[in-house]
């Protein structure tokens, strides 16, 4: 850190510089207040110090003009600090419309966040600067809170219902974020590192070209990315079978054949869905051909795999499980 | 009628309400709203010394980023322990069930509070609920906050939640029937002569106080009652997964909540209103007006709650009207502090320790109340809420403020609870070091919430560390500075130099009569016909009053009104 | 103390008669009127009987009309106190935009936000 | 402190004392408004909220029962009143007689809160794991006490709720909560209330009340005409949401 001993972090949001100007006005004003009063004790302490054991005050009863005068001024000064506070508030929870989206999920003891286009991340946020953010947040648990303190601002993550909050990044670079509602055990680590980008390498990051080396994470990205994911869901329940351990096992087919699952299978099934058609399901998958390379068809590939030790839901299985209730 | 300087040295009284009766049951059966504040006293400071035990294994833990001293778990339980017994168990009874309990019916003049059997039931009561909360203490503790947040409290924790708001619940009712007590003591109880605008403003400050115990506590009541439901029967208002509301939760919480931090604050106000005109002999500047203000903060206390939700998701439009009450409520606070500043000015001024606390008092209320602010102020809770701020904020209130309150009373009324003296030098030596102690302990703490460092952390970054250090360091000197008081003032009850009826001397009612008072506290009802702080018509008290400078002589009623 | 010197003020067994018979016909109505679809006013008139029947008792069976000003001031007091709970409170629910009075369940947060795979 | 007769020793004369304590009953009462007044704002949020839900679940109560437990509780605040001016005019036995028909009222509101506690535990319409609002709709056979006109009738209305709101199982449960929250707190405040009777019963018997001391029966007086008042709005809030179809 700059200095052995820091105040202010770095101003990194459109809101910081208001904030911060609001919080040092109210300083100065408060601390008028503080010292005029410190001062004047001081001074009566030792001007009207006793200087004989029986010696008495002087008979005063109090004064109308001075009442009015210290009611008065500090209302007005105070209305003023309200109005001042008010302003950003409202601003803070009004968003501008072009914003860009990302859903947020806090669980004990962890964030969820998910970009506009489905992609995912863990205890990290990735945003480009200079443009309008708005997190939408939801809690699968207790109440949470996120909190950069670099932005100034925070927001309670309350379960049962959405909370937004918005900002602006206005400088590049790494910034903590914090959960700032007391959540239980693990409270003080649930929080982690937003990332504020130029543009370019957001976008860069966002198509998922840098980062990631571990094929299934990669895949598991990939799964949402293009939208495999709302057919397959993992319960049994959606438009196509789940895939939770498919990867090598014998799959009935519409014709009445059974195929392995294999990696070329899982290939083709992606390169060229209607070839082999799962019984009991319509051939709606849209082909990926050219959509998809060979190293994505590679990491969808091991994820798939690893869905293997996945519990296997019976076909058509109920509701989706309920994820809350106790851990 | 003595005055000490003049006359021989003091001697204790033959009979009082110590010497009255003996024996355990003599105490324990006790309808004397005296012996009842004492009892009080020995239970309040245990519970004061169980919540400093739990500051100081927090501070402990924080010295170091990762803090090896306590698991999470255990840390999350110190701090709501800490929080729970401070709030519930030392500072809302402190001031009014001890120095009030022993106080108002002497400063009204009446031989005791309206109904002494009530007074002591709500000292078990007190007791059962104390109890409850110790056994939760030792039977898995308590880590939901002192604010008992749900769904976390009532669906998550594995913590013995239930016991302890049990326990938080029954306390409650202790607190309503000592408010209803006083109430209603003072209204129908006072002594011929003492008008509404003749009692002393520690009594005001107790009236108004009440009225928020008996408003504000009900409601608590039945919100832990309903919490206490939904955890253990299953009920679902504030459950999520029912479609019940979380933030439900929190706005009766804080509807008691908020105004509670005005029972905190209020008595220790009163306290202050004493100590002020009795070290300056001069009368209270502005009587009327401090009077007013304390009504003021009660009223508008309850309308200001939702500041301590502005981030919850609250409406806008209810967090800017909220917000801008918050504001006004202030404005009793900064009357109260101007008129006491006023006071002194052309006064008597001596540095009696209980003065010492005054300034104190003045100092860092002045802080914790102007911090307030920047926390009121919409724009600036944004980034300060649930930040060590907040957490230095209420410290300047309730420990700067009310707990330097407290001692300065019990200070200056030791030798009427007592009728024996402390000893000064070292009063006023532990009086210095508490100052500096807290000082160190929680001015670090407004920098690591500007920082943005959250509270309830049991780990941090390492770029807060530094502040941390300091912050366990005071720690260490404040509770030094606890410990010294506690014991010379129990040395002091047994062995020290015998005070006399009016040590200082003092206006008050309570000062006429004998230290340790009667059991019946004045052998005839006195009448009273001075107004409060009036040392100018009152030649008993031996002071040199210069000739023309006093007021013409105030001649009161038969009997008072009502 | 109190130098109000009120002389106690008895209640005729014929005026406690007369109310519970009136409290009695007002319960036949509210539940008359219960059966009756007024919409939204049906909770109005159902709440509005309710106080007319509490303030019977409040004033005659508990002697509060003959009481002195002092317990009137304290029963105000505990109105005015209920209103500032039920209506401050009420006035944030009411005045909530972004989703109106609406509380999701859980699950449906979860869906919303992550897909079915949260 | 010493008591002399009647005076305690804390006050000067039987006026100052009497006084005092009808003011401590009355801010004593205003603690409980506020008391009730939180569970009242949670009632009315999640009505609001969950209006049909909440018409549901008063519609499985029996108006009937409810009905006539109000009938029951005005009557009783009748007797209690005149239990008041029978002290009030020092008519020894009629003091007496009164108090026992307000305590005989107070249990019969007992007897018939059990009759209809019961059936709620029995038709799982009790908050908690074992709730269930289509329970006897499922098990007509374990809900024999329900004819089969009326039944008919239940099935119709969960049916038509569960098509205005699908999580009707879960919302119910908070008409639930808010039924048993309201009217056990309200049964508690009768238990001791009548515990109260009692004392005053045996007082009474043994003549301690005449015109110059009544303070006692005064007192309870104003508590128990309070719990009527909770009553007088908890019947409608609760049993007549809702109910023209
Ligand atoms: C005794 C206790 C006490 C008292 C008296 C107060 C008094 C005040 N408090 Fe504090 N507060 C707490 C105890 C207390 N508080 C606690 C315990 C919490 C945290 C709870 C939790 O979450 O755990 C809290 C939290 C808290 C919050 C929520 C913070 C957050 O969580 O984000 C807010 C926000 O508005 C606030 C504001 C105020 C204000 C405006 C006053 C005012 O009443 C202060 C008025 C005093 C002055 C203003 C000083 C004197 C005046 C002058 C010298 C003249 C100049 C004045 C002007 C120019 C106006 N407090
Ligand atoms: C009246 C109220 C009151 C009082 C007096 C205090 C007194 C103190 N408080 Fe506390 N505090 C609260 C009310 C109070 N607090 C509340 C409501 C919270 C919020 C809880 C929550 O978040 O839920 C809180 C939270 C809180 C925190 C934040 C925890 C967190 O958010 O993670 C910290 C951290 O420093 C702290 C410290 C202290 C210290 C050092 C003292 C010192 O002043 C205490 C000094 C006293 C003693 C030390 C006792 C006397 C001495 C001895 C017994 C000697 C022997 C002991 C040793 C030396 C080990 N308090
Ligand atoms: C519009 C819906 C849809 C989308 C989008 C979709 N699928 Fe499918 N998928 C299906 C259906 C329906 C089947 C079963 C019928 C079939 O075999 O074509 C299926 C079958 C499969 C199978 C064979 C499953 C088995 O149990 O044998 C695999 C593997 C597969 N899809 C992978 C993917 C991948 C990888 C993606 C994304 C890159 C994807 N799917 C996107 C609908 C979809
Ligand atoms: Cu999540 Cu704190
Ligand atoms: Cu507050």
């Amino acid at each position: 850190m700059q200095s052995p001993l820091p105040t202010f972090p770095e101003q990194a949001s459109n809101f910081a510089g208001n904030v911060d100007a609001l919080f040092s006005f109210i300083l100065m004003t408060t601390l008028f207040f503080a010292v005029l009063v410190t001062l004047l004790i001081i001074f009566a302490a030792f001007k009207f110090r006793r200087r004989s054991e029986k010696e008495v005050g002087d008979d005063v009863h109090g004064n109308n003009v001075l009442e009015v005068g210290w009611t008065l001024i500090p209302t007005i000064i105070a209305i003023g600090i309200f109005a001042w506070g008010a302003a950003i508030y409202v601003n803070y929870r009004i968003a501008p419309t072009d914003t860009l989206d990302i859903y947020v999920v806090g669980k004990q003891w962890m964030w969820k966040l998910q970009q506009p286009n489905g992609r995912k991340e863990i205890n990290e946020l990735h945003i480009p600067v200079g443009r309008n953010v708005k997190l939408i947040l939801g809690s699968e648990d207790v109440i949470h809170d996120f909190y950069v303190p670099a932005f100034r601002v925070k927001m309670d993550v309350v379960p049962g219902r959405y909370n937004t909050m918005w900002f602006r990044p206005v400088k590049t670079g790494k910034y903590h974020f914090f959960c700032s509602q007391y959540c239980g055990t693990n409270h003080a680590v649930m929080g982690g590192w937003v990332t504020v980008m130029e543009p370019a390498e957001y976008a860069a990051w966002l198509s998922g070209e840098s980062g990631d080396v571990n094929p299934v994470s990669a895949g598991e990205r990939l799964f949402t990315q293009f939208a495999c994911v709302t057919c397959h869901l993992s319960n049994g329940t959606g438009r196509a079978p789940s895939l939770n351990g498919v990867f090598g096992a014998n799959v009935l087919l519409a014709d009445g054949s059974t195929v392995v699952a294999d990696e070329a299978y899982i290939r083709e099934s992606i390169l060229q869905p209607n070839a082999k058609i799962v019984a009991g399901y319509q051939p709606v998958m849209p082909t990926f051909q050219g959509l998809v390379t060979e190293e994505q068809i590679g990491n969808l590939t091991a994820y798939i795999k690893s869905l293997q030790s996945q519990p296997v839901p019976a076909k058509g299985a109920g509701i989706a499980p309920s994820p809350a209730g106790k851990k | 009628m003595r005055t000490e300087a003049t006359g021989p040295a003091p001697e204790m009284p033959e009979k009082h309400y110590l010497n009255a009766t003996y024996g355990i049951r003599s105490w324990l059966l006790t309808t004397d709203h005296k012996r009842i504040a004492l009892l009080y006293l020995a239970s309040v400071t245990f519970f004061f010394f169980i919540g400093g035990f739990f500051a100081m294994m927090i501070r402990l833990h924080l010295l170091t980023p990762n803090g090896y001293l306590l698991t999470p778990d255990l840390y999350n339980r110190m701090f709501t322990m800490h929080g729970v017994t401070m709030v519930f168990f030392f500072l809302i009874p402190s001031i009014p069930a001890i120095l009030g309990n022993f106080l108002i019916p002497l400063m009204v003049g009446a031989k005791d509070l309206a109904f002494p059997k009530i007074n002591l039931l709500s000292w078990y009561i007190y007791v059962v609920g104390g109890l409850f909360t110790l056994w939760s203490m030792v039977n898995g503790g308590l880590d939901t906050g002192w604010t008992f947040y749900t769904p976390f409290s009532t669906l998550y924790s594995n913590s013995a939640v239930a016991p302890a708001v049990v326990g938080v619940f029954i306390t409650g009712f202790s607190s309503i029937l000592t408010g209803l007590n006083f109430l209603v003591t003072v209204h129908t109880m006072r002594a011929p002569g003492m008008t509404w605008f003749r009692l002393p403003l520690f009594v005001w400050a107790h009236y108004a106080t009440s009225i928020v115990m008996i408003l504000g506590t009900p409601v608590i009541a039945i919100t832990l009652g309903l919490a206490a439901m939904e955890r253990v029967f299953g009920l679902g208002f504030f459950n999520p997964a029912m479609g019940g509301d979380p933030i439900l939760f929190q706005h009766l919480f804080w509807f008691y909540s908020h105004p509670a931090v005005y029972i905190m604050i209020l008595p220790a106000m009163g306290v202050i209103s004493e100590l002020i005109p009795t070290f300056a002999r001069k009368r209270l500047f502005g009587y009327h007006f401090v009077a007013a203000a304390s009504l003021a903060i009660a009223v508008i206390g309850f309308v200001v709650w939702t500041h301590h939700m502005f981030l919850t998701g609250q409406s806008t439009y209810a967090a800017v009207a909220f917000s801008f009450l918050t504001f006004i409520v202030a404005i009793p606070s900064a009357i109260k502090t101007f008129n006491w500043t006023a006071t002194l000015f052309g006064g008597s001024i001596s540095f009696d320790t209980p003065m010492l606390y005054a300034f104190g008092f003045l100092g860092l209320f002045m802080i914790g109340g102007l911090t307030g602010l920047f926390l009121g102020a919409l724009g600036v809770d944004i980034n300060i809420h649930d930040t060590y701020f907040v957490v230095a904020h209420f410290h300047y209130i309730m420990v700067g403020g009310a707990v330097m309150g407290y001692l300065g009373g019990l200070h200056f009324w030791w030798p009427k609870i007592t009728g024996r003296m402390y000893p000064e030098w070292l009063a006023r030596i532990a009086a210095f070091i508490l100052f500096i102690g807290f000082n160190f302990t929680f001015f670090p703490q407004f920098i690591l919430g500007i920082m943005g460092m959250p509270r309830r952390y049991h780990t941090y970054p390492p770029e807060f560390q530094i502040y941390n250090v300091m912050s366990t360091a005071g720690a260490s000197i404040l509770a030094i500075g606890y410990l010294l008081p506690m014991v010379y003032l129990t040395w002091a009850a047994f062995y020290g130099k015998v005070a006399g009826d009016n040590p200082w001397p003092a206006t008050g009612l309570e000062w006429k009569t004998q230290s340790p008072p009667l059991t019946e506290n004045f052998e005839v009802t006195p009448v009273v016909t001075w107004e409060a702080y009036d040392f100018h018509n009152r030649p008993d008290l031996g002071l040199d009053v210069p000739a023309g400078k006093g007021s013409p002589g105030v001649v009161a009623p038969a009997h008072g009104d009502d | 103390m109190s130098e109000h010197e009120h002389t106690e003020h008895i209640v005729s067994p014929g005026m406690y008669l007369a109310i519970i018979t009136t409290l009695l016909i007002l319960t036949g109505l509210t539940v008359g009127a219960a059966f009756v679809n007024l919409g939204r006013f049906n909770i109005a008139v159902a709440l509005l009987i309710a106080t007319v029947k509490a303030t019977l008792v409040v004033l005659i069976f508990m002697h509060a009309k003959y009481a002195p000003e002092r317990t009137k001031l304290v029963i105000i007091a505990g109105i005015f106190w209920l209103a500032l709970l039920l209506f401050m409170t009420l006035s944030d629910y009411a005045s909530r935009v972004d989703y109106r009075g609406v509380r999701y369940p859980m699950t449906q947060i979860i869906s919303h936000t992550l897909g079915n795979r949260g | 402190m010493h008591r002399t007769g009647a005076l305690y020793g804390q006050f000067k004369t039987l006026e100052q004392q009497k006084d005092t304590a009808t003011l401590g009953m009355w801010i004593f009462l205003v603690t409980e408004v506020m008391f009730f007044g939180g569970i009242m704002l949670a009632y009315t949020i999640n009505r609001h909220t969950y209006f049909h839900a909440f018409a549901m679940g008063s519609n499985t109560l029996s108006l009937g029962l409810g009905g006539f437990n109000t009938v029951v509780l005005l009557a009783s605040s009748f007797t209690m009143a005149m239990a008041v001016w029978s002290a009030q005019t020092s008519k020894k036995g009629l003091i007496t007689l009164f108090l026992s028909l307000t305590i005989f009222l107070g249990f019969v509101f007992f007897g018939v809160k059990y009759v209809e506690y019961a059936q709620k535990f029995h038709h799982h319409l009790v908050p908690g794991k074992t709730f269930d609002i289509f329970y006897c709709v499922r098990n007509p056979a374990k809900c024999s006490d329900i004819d089969a006109a009326d039944m008919a009738k239940e099935k119709e209305e969960i049916e038509a709720a569960v098509q205005a709101d699908p999580d009707l199982n879960a919302h119910a449960q908070l008409y639930y909560s808010a039924y048993f929250g309201m009217t056990g707190l309200h049964a508690l405040h009768m238990v001791i209330g009548a515990g109260l009777l009692f004392w005053l019963l045996k007082e009474s018997v043994a003549g301690r009340f005449n015109a110059e001391w009544n303070n006692p029966v005064d007192i309870v007086g104003l508590y128990w005409h309070f719990v009527d008042i909770v009553w007088i709005y908890l019947f409608p809030l609760l049993y007549l949401i809702d109910r023209h179809k």
